[in-house]
């Protein structure tokens, strides 16, 4: 099992976003996690990371008890978060070549990423700032590609991005899945991400379910 | 016996009650014969009255600050993180934090009374009044939102750092004042000559600051504790509440 | 006695910061303690 | 593509990237030199108004610098923080796995680089409006001064900057806990510098005992913050 949590709980500020949660995502799976907002997707990505403490429950991701060790699994999975987590005032090509050097990629894996999410050329020496939201986006998820995660956690990745950068979004993720990798990903796109995923779960009330 | 008890007060056992009592007894004593039984003293005159609550005082903030430290230390060390000791560093902060400022506010009409000044640049006060503000600090870091671990982990080492931090200042501050000889004031501390009953009613005030220190620490922390299932046990109603948004769908 | 403002003061603010924070501590135990059951206080 | 995580990177290379990345950033948007500066060399001008002396100001120059500088340091250092949570960067550095003592150490020295560039402007202004003379071996405890007590602001600085990063009211708790912390060398530094300008008729050679103060407390606030740095950013 890549991952596997069982009756997790997760509290933000005495808010229980993950109220029991209990399912399993094996090696090589897309999986969609669809459910109404608020309903704890970005929570379990999120504590799928390592960023959260568990408080109740066990979890286990990539052989890591997150309960005990959050710290170790960080660097076996690459998250897509609501944020980009990019500088605003850096230019796409610096930004790219920070988290690269952070993370030991060569500059190959910069070039192709870029390549892949359309930002070669004029953009690369586009400051953030003045990119426009899906370009962005664009940006985040090339940081990502780079990553060679064995597991993606990505937070609604379609949003704010245009056909073409779905299109190569979905290539991207197909390809990762070939490459060994395990996909999770939360989205409102139903028709598309259903056609990309391999499974889905609902997730509604901290709670998550087969559907 | 522990039903009377817990009418007034939840927090209280059979042991608490006796220091309480010990305490309110000592400190009785203290009043009284701070106040009035013991007699001037030559060189400080009637405000030497005031050292039977501001040395004990400064002495129990003090004690509750290595208290802090060595609990926070312990956390830290301790494999299993008991939460135990989180607890009995942040009580004994807060009961040192409100010592600390009675030393100060004391310390001062003492010091207005004998230098004609409410405040010395002196090593000693200024060292206090930093390790005030220090904890001051400390407390508030222990208010930051997040788990009880996450509260934990990040005033342990908070209190690690000031203990760091202290000597630093304690140091720089001496070296300060011993290389600036301005306005040194004669300082009237060693020219004490106490007197039996005035050694006697100083010891007590130790004795039943410590007292008091003792049984405020022990409610103090209980409380946190209190406090800290009563969270549980609003999780434990929140987490119903939130399963029941999964089954309205 | 001499400078009785400055002895009395400094004895009661000693004194009354003393009671004040028994008197909080005793009643955030009692506003908390209401839902927690006698075996959750292991002190007893 | 392989899904191999790539192989972990050396603690030096992360420490140069994180600074690089502080100090590019500062370049682009200028925040310090455009507005702290002018800011810290406005309070210079105010002191002169306020103190209104041309000896009292010789006299307490090197207390004034240091003041002005750690005014600036709440600034630069909640600035500092301030790009790497804008857009969620710093969860970005925490999944990235890295030692984060790297990541201290990194922001340290670009904090301290701003610093330095601040402190240099501040003392230049205390020279030309405020008639300090500095010797030659005054100039070298000067410089020192400056190293050491740069060093130590630089790390505590890094230190509760990063605890107090995204916390609720992170404008008043920084100055909180920062300030007891940094009396030791706002005292020592003002020392040092007042015995290299010379102020009051203080000799140069009394202000090494303050450098020895000033590198101790970096030294232990440099071990200490990298050991407690990544627990307290990192719950």
């Amino acid at each position: 099992m890549i991952v596997s949590f069982s009756d997790v709980v997760v509290v933000y500020d005495n808010f229980p976003a993950l109220a029991g949660a209990s399912f399993e995502v094996s090696s090589g799976e897309i999986v969609l996690l669809q459910g109404p907002n608020g309903a704890g997707k970005t929570t379990l990505l999120r504590a799928c990371a390592g960023l959260l403490p568990i408080a109740r429950g066990s979890a286990n991701v990539l052989s890591c008890d997150l309960t005990s060790d959050r710290h170790s699994v960080r660097r076996k999975v690459g998250l897509l978060s609501h944020a980009n987590g990019l500088f605003q005032d850096l230019t796409v090509e610096e930004n790219m070549s920070f988290w690269s050097r952070l993370i030991g990629a060569s500059n190959q894996d910069v070039k192709t990423a870029m390549h892949i999410m359309g930002l070669s050329d004029r953009l690369s020496t586009t400051r953030v700032a003045n990119l426009s939201a899906g370009q962005k986006r664009r940006c985040a998820l090339a940081t990502l590609i780079v990553r060679r995660a064995q597991l993606w956690l990505l937070d609604e990745p379609h949003a704010g991005l245009d056909t073409q950068g779905r299109d190569e979004l979905d290539k991207t993720l197909r390809a990762a899945r070939e490459a060994g990798a395990t996909v999770m990903f939360a989205s409102h796109e139903i028709d598309r991400a259903q056609n990309l995923a391999t499974r889905s779960l609902t997730v509604v009330g901290g709670l998550v379910t087969e559907s | 016996m522990s039903q009377v008890l817990q009418r007034t007060s939840p927090t209280g056992t059979r042991t608490t009650k006796v220091i309480g009592a010990l305490a309110l007894l000592v400190m009785a004593w203290v009043v009284v014969s701070g106040l009035i039984l013991t007699p001037q003293d030559v060189v400080q005159g009637e405000s030497v009255r005031i050292m039977y609550v501001h040395v004990p005082s400064a002495w129990i903030a003090y004690l509750a600050f290595i208290f802090t430290a060595v609990a926070s230390a312990s956390w830290l060390i301790s494999k299993k993180h008991s939460m135990g000791f989180d607890r009995f560093a942040g009580a004994s902060a807060e009961v040192g934090v409100m010592f600390m400022a009675i030393t100060l506010i004391t310390g001062s009409l003492w010091g207005r009374l004998t230098w004609g000044e409410f405040w010395q640049w002196d090593p000693r006060l200024t060292t206090t009044a930093f390790l005030f503000v220090t904890y001051v600090g400390y407390l508030a870091v222990r208010r930051l939102e997040g788990s009880v671990e996450q509260r934990a982990r990040r005033s342990a080492v908070v209190a690690m750092l000031a203990v760091l931090e202290i000597p630093l200042v304690h140091f720089s501050v001496v070296l300060w004042r011993s290389l600036h000889q301005g306005a040194t004031v004669l300082n009237p501390n060693g020219d004490v000559k106490m007197d039996d009953l005035m050694l006697f009613t100083l010891f007590s005030g130790v004795v039943g600051f410590t007292l008091v220190f003792v049984w405020l620490v022990l409610h103090r922390q209980r409380t946190m504790l209190l406090v800290d299932i009563a969270n549980r046990q609003g999780l434990d109603a929140a987490i119903a509440a939130r399963q029941t948004e999964s089954l309205v769908k | 006695m001499k400078d009785a403002g400055f002895i009395f003061g400094s004895y009661i603010v000693t004194l009354g910061a003393i009671l004040m924070f028994t008197f909080a501590t005793l009643r955030r135990a009692k506003d908390s303690s209401q839902s927690v059951t006698e075996k959750d206080k292991t002190w007893l | 593509m392989k899904s191999d995580s790539p192989t972990r990177v050396g603690k030096g290379k992360v420490v140069t990237a994180v600074f690089l990345k502080d100090i590019q950033i500062e370049l682009r948007s200028r925040v310090v030199t455009n507005q702290v500066l002018p800011f810290a060399g406005l309070v210079m001008v105010m002191f002169a108004f306020a103190l209104d002396n041309d000896d009292v100001l010789q006299r307490v120059a090197g207390g004034l610098v240091w003041l002005a500088t750690l005014f600036s340091l709440f600034i630069i250092v909640q600035r500092s923080f301030a790009i790497d949570t804008a857009d969620g960067a710093l969860d970005s550095l925490r999944v990235a796995g890295i030692d984060l003592s790297a990541v201290f150490f990194g922001k340290a020295i670009a904090l301290a680089t701003k610093l330095i560039a601040l402190e240099i402007v501040l003392i230049c202004s205390a020279v030309l409006l405020y008639r300090v003379d500095v010797s030659a071996t005054g100039l070298v405890l000067l410089v020192t001064c400056v190293l050491c007590a740069t060093s130590g602001l630089a790390f505590v600085g890094t230190l509760y900057g990063g605890l107090t990063a995204g916390a609720k009211g992170r404008e008043t708790l920084l100055p909180l806990l920062l300030l007891p912390v940094v009396a030791p060398v706002l005292i020592a530094a003002t020392r040092a510098t007042e015995a290299a300008f010379g102020s009051g008729g203080a000799q140069t050679s009394e202000g090494w005992a303050w450098i020895g103060l000033l590198a101790v407390f970096a030294a232990v606030f440099g071990v200490g913050g990298s050991l407690a740095f990544g627990s307290l950013i990192d719950e």
